[in-house]
């Protein structure tokens, strides 16, 4: 069970008071009436469930109620770091160019 | 069959302090080219590997293991087997599968203990009570067996359960499946293993594939911990480790992989004769022949390649089986573990071609793949001998989480399996 | 008879305090601080049990958690558990237990006949036989469950009760023996948050059994009365005993179970104290000092009832008074447990030591062992144990000293026990529970943890294979130093000392030879309690289950309740030998939690019986009950099902309730909607995103039903949306889909969307809803309203008004789930019980009738109305149900799901469509869930086209009517087709699902 | 119209806490009552804001607390739930002022007051071993709530703000529709601990329990 660092609250809580949201930063098609039905359903079904850093959502259901993004291995549990949705992005963005 | 076994084979090796019984698989060192390869040594690559050999002649094929056999999923499930689903497409798939393991035992000559004792589904509200009205239903029309029971019937199969209406969700009946239950996993895995390796397919264990050798748009064999190893047709049957081979080939799947956690009581004299699952409260549980209540737990909800969860799952699950049985509060949980199931959006695996020319796919069986591996093999294996779907995976196919043509097995599904 | 009590001046037990106690219906004697196994053995009771697979007799071999044989029942109707092992239950006056093998009884076994076929019954026998004819397995596997399975499992409710506690630590050490104590006293002295955790009933681990170990130059004892002294003075300390840490998890959560009763008699136990109590300790640090077990050595035999580990009989002497046997013999390969050779000595014991090394123990300890009276016999071996349901003796041989083989026959011994040392085995297990690996160690011939630890572990004395201790204090100082050094505290304390001992080396022997090739002699057991033997090993290996999780599935070694605490090592060095590999490179198999077993109940604390989920109740719960309604469980909510009157069954309540709202007033408690406030300059926007249909043009004072699509396009909830303001919307939801929307609209605003200005929350439980429905409702709301005018035109179908509600300010909104002219009356929920009978007596004249959630579904379906969940599942667009008005295409933005709607299946004409089932016989009420065909061919696999999602007895039409889901439904009205549910087909007409007012004329009235 | 007597009801009203209160004793190692029914109002609007923030202080004459604080005065307790929501607890009589008050103070701004006096109630817990039966209850470090903290968690499968004005005990702020559960959860895991349903102590310098007080029609709102 882990213990996750809440940005907003400023406090690590415990797993219970989250609720999971999924891989972070998926990206919805501006226009989604001009993406194909293959792009579509990429972006509705296609994940990367990947095996090692990964970033994902956290909401802190019975706390603040906000997103955050965690970035967390998914193959020793190692959690490196949470942040505010937007704090986060920079980070992700950051290492996805890297 | 060189090494057939019977009671007589007993007797006779017996007799010799059974110092001549020949391996149940040969372990041969891999060799750099097959007609196919199957990646993932569990019972569904296995017996992929053992129906292309035998139905399909195709038996110059290795079985690519980066453990050992049968150390997957197979190895850490509940090993309820049922084919009570709710859409034809899945119904008609699980039901291959569960003909497959009603002969499978005499078939392998290897006793997979395949227990018909039934599977019970309780339902705990009007909706649950219409959702197995509409599955049972359903069933019977494609020809599955099925029926509806009060809880003055469920009580007399199962006398131990709680069916009062002062629980927290009172049971106010099931759907059950008498040709439902339960089967020894570990020896799935190693009946097909003996099969396969029977006909000549070669098993090689602690053997990862680390690469995929793609040459435009084609699949022409895969990098390896031993060394490279060549052939114009690959199956993916890797369960959890699924995406991990699909990002070596650049293909994308819809799937999610999550912990399932799953634990057994101590021992103890037959006190359960079915299986009886609960969406619900979330718990379902049977006995095993060996004494222990084989325990079924929630999904954790976030991603995991750990083989662990969370404990509170757990913990709940214990209340949910309480609930259930409310005498069972003191029997003790002996060993708890945990697998990694990858889930896809429509709780229906993906089975078929992928965009790489000659690398199939066979994954997403979420929480229901123990049930489906006589049958999923089957069917891969002449999807791969053919390059082209059996009809009964020809839905499963993965364009339809484009075309939006999605199976929604989530009703039937729930985590219960 | 073979064991008996002594006086030993380091007993635990309490002589002055006996305890009567049953065993298979025998009155026995013992003392408090006896356990179950101690007691028993000092009755001279040695048959405690049958093997599971051979049903050969067996006794107690161990002390604690890692007996595998002594599997008991404890106690009988509610207050029995199965499976205890005798070794770990505490005496208390009045115990009763019983034999859980055996049959039909346990002197007389029918296994054990069997047991003689058990050359035919090698591991996996059953794999390879069984098989034929098909019908028979069932049969066979009757038998099979039969002879399997220890313990029965309780059949009635379990008396006492269970609770969880959560710790927040700096430090947790694990284990109370010499180094933890030492662990937890440096912790404490630095000030930090310590909680001790051990399993006994006393702290002082192997110091409880070994009398001769000194600490500091006293009595180890002694010693360690003095540290629990001071941990219990230092107030930043706790210590638990009779507390078991079983697992270990991310970030160094522990759970432990507490035994906080089990250990009183029943009478003497307090109802208003739990049973057992699972501890969750999240720790800074933690300090594994979960010590060791010694395991025995694997030889002919070794599994008659009187042999046992030499660390056994060590405690069952010195710590409860107890020998083991008046002639005993004790095979060893190392030198500790010369210690146990000479107490039994001393206790008057005629104890034979037969010591596998040539030259034995150092010279001290022979020699202490000789003034003691011990006789020595080195380079010996036991080939074979004799006796049946009791040892009788032995047969040695001689062993070649250098090869681990037999150099030349030995003499045949008598004896009444036989015991054994292999060495020690360290408890790595929490070590190992998430992620970590022990790694073999040769010197101490162990899988051993790395004295370092790792991230947020500490490993302290035996568990890193420090069987001297000295050695074990010494690096247990040197560890919590380390640890205190990282807490930026100091070390106050100097290291705790015992004298160094001279030492032999200990021989490399895990499988003594009997001069015979595997298999052939008599059986050498390694896995006791699931019958595996040393050739079953190599039966294993050699039909090329060569991994050691193979050897382990097929033999089922280490499988058992002891978790393989005895058998484990043994079997991965006779695995190792067969598979001509080093140990190390086997391996281990994996550690799985728990390490003893876990009490479910203990689990489930508790979140059992009316706390096992939450029943959420609406201001108006007592009402109802007082009115005898029956509830239905939604989600978590109870709702009003019905509401009988006398005898009446559902149907004729129903009946009543449905006639007397469409002919007059009826009135039903909508409470349970979800219901969010949504605010903002860009809610608009933001509604008209997250729904299919429109919101730009809905003035403040209107209302809209709305419905929320997933990104796939399909229904996911629904609900009606009031505009308070331009800026400000009262939305309500489905009362199972309120939490989910709510996040819902948090995660799309927080993730895509945050710079649209708009905030949601909750206002669910704020408001209490009062839906006053039927022709006559306008009536009775004038008599509690004056403030609102409610006339037609200036009060229409779908407008909300502001004003008071027999004198409580109220929202009124006239919206109708019914097609009736209706109202719904929300008022802050206090005053919720106040409003609703308040409108029963203002309707009294009009036979104003409460109705409950069956008469709503009958109600709404006879408009067509659909219910999410029901009428949906997952799989149905909004075009599916004929609601295609309730999408905005033509909206500039694309809202949730729209995209979806345009794919190559969601556009198909043959998808499942909403439509409405006339059967021929209108007496007919179709299942719901009842399935439909187009003709009446039904042979399976039959062509369905759909199935019934609603159907009820509609009294206001006098007949039946139903909602389904069809194939093309919406170009196959008038078609006929063929309801089926089990064997029956009721042809029906495919007509409009609204069945009643198509016009709408009620609900504008 | 009738002559209307409108009355109302706590959520716990069906377990009859005021017939099975008891004076309290040092006895009861756990005590727990509900307090008679509060306003609770919800404060939306970016605290970090200074416009907002000082609106807030305006309206209800309390300053904006920080992360998982409260602070409290005459108006009541103003506690921080999220960045950009606190929960203002009230005397019931106050709320109309005070709402009137708010809207004033927000006009202009992106901030709102919501009444949500119906959906929520608060439980005195008390007794030497209150923190206890938190632990007993809830994964949070209890100990190491300090006066002026509020944790937002869950107890069992329910949520709740725990908040600490003195050591003799909380203050539990709980949703109507799971205060049923709550209390049971309570009594249960009270069982070990002479749990009593026991008497208010007097509101001293308690801002929630001073609000019982203040609670009287006759009082008028503090507000700006």
């Amino acid at each position: 069970m882990f213990q996750i660092h809440c940005p907003h609250c400023g406090a690590t809580r415990e797993e219970e008071e989250f609720s999971y949201a999924g891989e972070a930063y998926i990206a919805r098609p501006a226009n989604p009436e001009e993406a194909s039905d293959a792009e579509w359903g990429d972006y509705l079904f296609m994940r990367k469930n990947t095996r090692g850093w990964f970033w994902e959502q956290w909401q802190h259901t019975a706390g603040c109620r906000k997103v955050i993004a965690v970035k967390r291995h998914t193959g020793s549990y190692e959690i490196a770091g949470s942040w505010t949705l937007a704090e986060g992005k920079e980070h992700y963005l950051k290492e996805s160019e890297a | 069959m060189a090494n057939r076994y019977s009671f007589w084979s007993l007797f006779k090796h017996g007799l010799k302090h059974h110092e001549s019984w020949q391996p149940a698989w040969r372990s041969p060192q891999p060799r750099s080219r097959y007609d196919v390869i199957i990646i993932g040594g569990g019972g569904h690559g296995l017996a992929t590997a053992y129906y292309l050999a035998k139905n399909h002649g195709v038996k110059n094929v290795a079985v690519l293991e980066k453990g050992y056999l049968g150390g997957g999923n197979t190895a850490r499930n509940t090993t309820i087997v049922r084919s009570n689903y709710l859409w034809d497409e899945s119904a008609h798939l699980y039901e291959h599968a569960l003909k497959l393991w009603e002969g499978l035992s005499q078939d392998l000559n290897f006793n997979v203990m395949f227990s018909q004792r039934g599977v019970m589904n309780l339902g705990h509200t009007l909706q649950d009570m219409r959702d197995i009205e509409r599955r049972v239903n359903a069933n019977v029309l494609n020809g599955i067996d099925g029926v509806i029971l009060s809880p003055k019937e469920i009580q007399d199969i199962v006398p131990l359960m709680d069916i009062s209406n002062s629980t927290r969700y009172p049971v106010m009946g099931a759907s059950y499946q008498p040709r439902g239950g339960v089967a020894r996993h570990d020896a799935v895995a190693w009946g097909f293993a003996r099969g396969a390796s029977e006909q000549g397919v070669d098993l090689i264990e602690q053997c990862e594939v680390t690469g995929m050798i793609i040459e435009n748009g084609r699949i022409k064999g895969v990098h390896t911990t031993q060394g490279d190893i060549f052939a114009d047709r690959v199956g993916c049957v890797a369960a959890g480790s699924t995406s991990t081979l699909a990002k070596m080939a650049g293909v994308r799947l819809p799937l999610e992989s999550h912990p399932l956690q799953a634990f057994v009581s101590e021992s103890m004299k037959p006190c359960l004769d079915t299986v009886v699952m609960s969406n619900a409260v979330h718990g379902y549980v049977s006995q095993s022949d060996k004494g222990e209540l084989v325990i079924g737990a929630g999904i954790d909800s976030y991603l995991g390649y750990g083989q662990r969860g969370s404990p509170h799952v757990i913990e709940h699950t214990a209340a949910a089986i309480i609930e259930l049985f409310p005498s069972f509060s003191r029997v003790r949980l002996n060993r708890q573990w945990g697998g990694i199931v990858d889930v896809a959006p429509d709780a229906c695996p993906i089975i078929g071609k992928s965009p790489i020319k000659g690398l199939y796919f066979n994954c997403g069986w979420g929480t229901g793949g123990f049930k489906a591996t006589p049958g999923s093999g089957h069917v891969f294996a002449h999807t791969i001998a053919n390059d082209a779907p059996h009809p009964l995976n020809a839905a499963f196919a993965l364009d339809r989480f484009n075309t939006g043509h999605l199976i929604d097995e989530h009703g039937a599904a729930g985590v219960a399996h | 008879m073979s064991g008996y009590r002594v006086h030993r001046n380091s007993q635990r037990i309490n002589a002055q305090a006996p305890c009567q106690f049953r065993f298979d219906g025998k009155q026995l004697k013992g003392f408090a601080g006896d356990t179950l196994a101690s007691a028993l053995i000092a009755n001279g009771t040695r048959l405690i049990g049958r093997s599971f697979k051979y049903g050969r007799p067996r006794g107690i071999v161990g002390h604690g958690s890692e007996e595998p044989n002594a599997l008991i029942q404890l106690e009988t109707g509610g207050y029995t558990v199965p499976d205890l092992k005798a070794t770990q239950v505490e005496l208390y006056d009045g115990l009763n237990a019983t034999t859980t093998t055996g049959f039909p009884s346990l002197h007389f076994d029918l296994k054990g006949l069997a047991g003689t076929f058990s050359r035919f019954m090698p591991p996996g026998f059953y794999y390879k036989t069984f098989m034929g004819p098909i019908k028979a397995w069932p049969l066979y596997e009757k038998i099979i469950r039969k002879a399997a399975g220890y313990g029965r499992a309780p059949v009635d409710p379990d008396p006492e009760f269970y609770d969880h506690l959560h710790h927040h630590v700096d430090v947790l050490v694990v284990g109370g023996g010499a180094c933890g104590l030492w662990a937890a006293t440096l912790a404490g002295r630095a000030g930090l948050k310590t909680l001790l955790v051990d399993e006994q009933n006393e702290a002082g681990g192997w110091m409880l059994s070994d009398t001769s170990a000194q600490i500091d130059g006293k009595p180890a004892l002694k010693w360690v009365s003095e540290r629990l002294a001071e941990l219990n003075s230092l107030s930043n300390v706790t210590v638990l005993t009779r507390t078991t840490a079983f697992a270990h998890h991310e970030q160094n959560l522990v759970q432990a179970l507490e035994l906080v009763q089990d250990h009183l008699p029943l009478a003497a136990r307090d109802s208003h104290t739990p049973r057992e109590r699972l501890h969750k300790i999240r720790a800074h640090h933690v300090v594994l000092a979960s010590g060791s077990i010694e395991r025995p050595l694997v030889y002919g035999n070794n599994d008659r009832p009187g042999v046992m580990t030499a660390a056994a009989a060590q405690t069952y002497l010195n710590r409860y008074g107890v020998a083991v046997g008046r002639k005993v013999l004790l095979m060893t390969h190392n030198d500790a447990a010369y210690d146990a050779a000479r107490d039994l000595a001393q206790a008057g014991s005629r104890v034979t030591l037969i010591d596998t090394r040539l030259r034995g123990a150092a010279d001290w300890r022979q020699h202490e062992a000789k003034s003691a009276g011990v006789a020595l016999m080195l380079g010996y071996g036991i080939a074979e144990v004799h006796g049946k349901t009791s040892v009788s003796g032995a047969r040695l041989v001689q062993l070649d000293p250098f090869t681990n083989t037999v150099r030349a026959r030995g003499p045949r011994l008598s004896a009444d026990s036989v015991l054994s040392s292999g060495g020690l085995t360290s408890t790595v297990h929490l070590f190992c529970h998430n992620n970590g690996r022990p790694y073999w160690n040769e010197n101490s011939q162990s899988f051993v943890v790395p004295d370092e630890g790792r991230q947020g572990i500490s490993c302290a004395g035996s568990i890193t294979g420090r069987w001297e201790l000295s050695a074990a204090l010494a690096q247990t100082h040197a560890a919590v130093s380390a640890m205190l050094l990282g807490f930026g505290r100091s070390t106050n304390g100097e290291c705790p000392v015992s004298d160094e001992r001279e030492l032999a080396p200990t021989r490399r022997l895990f499988r003594v030879p009997d001069g015979l090739p595997e298999g052939h002699g008599a059986k050498a057991f390694v896995d006791y309690q699931n019958d595996v033997a040393a050739a079953d090993i190599h039966l294993a290996v050699r039909e090329n289950y060569r991994s050691i999780e193979h050897v382990k599935r097929y033999t089922a070694l280490g499988f058992g309740t002891d978790q393989g605490k005895l058998s484990n090592v043994n079997g991965f060095a006779i695995a190792a030998e067969a598979l001509g590999k080093p140990i190390a490179e086997v391996g281990t198999t994996t550690y799985r939690p728990a390490y003893t077993p876990v009490t479910f109940g203990a689990l489930a604390g508790s979140h059992v019986g009316d706390t096992f989920d939450p029943r959420r109740y609406t201001a108006m719960q007592s009402a109802h009950v007082k009115r005898g309604a029956l509830f239905e469980t939604v989600g978590q909510w109870m709702r009003p099902w019905y509401f009988p009157k006398g005898k009446e069954t559902m149907h004729q309540a129903v009946d009543r309730e449905c006639l007397a709202t469409r002919n007059s007033v009826g009135v039903m408690d909508a409470s349970t909607l979800g219901k969010i406030d949504v605010k903002g300059p860009d809610a608009r926007e933001f509604l008209n995103r997250i729904y299919s249909n429109a919101w730009s043009k809905l003035d403040p004072g209107k209302c809209r039903y709305g419905l929320m699509l997933d990104e796939n396009g399909m229904v996911m909830d629904d609900g009606v949306t009031a505009c308070l303001a331009d800026d400000h919307f009262h939305m309500t939801t489905t009362t199972g889909g309120a939490a989910r929307v709510l996040n819902w609209l948090e995660r799309w605003h927080q993730t895509e969307w945050p710079e649209l200005k708009v905030r949601f929350t909750s206002t669910t439980d704020h408001w209490s809803t009062t839906a006053v429905v039927g022709p006559k409702s306008r009536a009775v709301l004038q008599k509690l309203c004056s403030d609102i005018d409610l006339s037609a035109d200036a009060f229409k179908f779908m407008d909300w008004r502001e004003g008071t509600v027999a004198g409580v300010p109220a929202k009124v909104f006239r919206i109708s789930f019914s097609g009736e002219l209706a109202y719904e009356i929300n008022v802050d929920a206090c005053y919720g019980h106040y409003i609703w009978e308040q409108v029963m007596q203002a309707g009294e004249e009009f036979g104003i009738t409460p109705y409950g959630t069956e008469t709503m579904h009958v109600l709404r379906a006879e408009k067509g109305f659909i219910i999410v969940g029901q009428d949906t599942d997952g799989s149905m667009t909004p075009i599916d149900l004929a609601m295609g008005w309730a999408v905005g295409m033509k909206k500039p933005f694309s809202f949730l799901g729209k995209r979806s709607l345009s794919r190559s299946d969601t556009v198909r004409k043959d998808r499942k469509q909403l439509v409405g089932l006339y059967t021929e016989d209108p007496k007919v009420v179709l299942a719901e869930g009842a399935q439909i065909l187009s003709t009446s061919d039904d042979a399976p696999p039959a062509n369905m086209q759909g199935h019934v999602t609603s159907s009820y007895h509609s009294a206001f039409l006098g007949r039946s009517i139903a909602m389904a889901v069809l194939k093309g439904g919406s170009q196959r009205e008038g078609d006929t087709v063929y309801v089926w549910a089990h064997g029956k087909k009721y042809p029906a007409k495919v007509v409009s699902s609204v069945f009643v007012d198509q016009e709408g004329v009620r609900q504008h009235a | 119209m009738p002559n209307f007597q409108p009355y109302l009801q706590s959520p716990l009203v069906n377990f009859n806490l005021p017939a099975q209160t008891v004076p309290a004793e040092a006895s009861q190692k756990v005590r727990a009552n509900e307090l008679p029914l509060m306003g609770y109002i919800v404060l939306r609007g970016e605290l970090a804001d200074t416009a907002v923030a000082q609106a807030i202080t305006k309206a209800t004459g309390l300053a904006v607390p920080t992360a998982c604080r409260f602070s409290s005065g005459d108006a009541g307790v103003l506690i921080w739930q999220s960045p950009d929501e606190c929960l203002l607890v009230t005397a019931r009589n106050y709320v109309p002022a005070l709402l009137a008050a708010c809207t004033e103070a927000f006009a202009g701004l992106f901030a709102q007051a919501v009444d949500n006096s119906g959906g929520l109630t608060t439980v005195y817990l008390s007794g030497v071993e209150h923190v206890t039966l938190l632990r007993h209850l809830g994964v949070y470090d209890f100990e190491s709530v300090t006066p002026g903290d509020v944790a937002s968690t869950v107890l069992g499968k329910a949520g709740a703000l725990v908040c600490r004005v003195d050591g003799d005990g909380v203050f539990l702020v709980i949703r109507r529709s799971f205060a049923d559960y709550l209390w049971l959860l309570i009594t249960k895991a009270a069982t070990p601990y002479r749990f009593a349903v026991a008497k208010l102590p007097a509101a001293g310098k308690s801002p929630f329990l001073r609000l019982v007080d203040a609670g009287s029609p006759a009082k008028r709102p503090v507000a700006a």
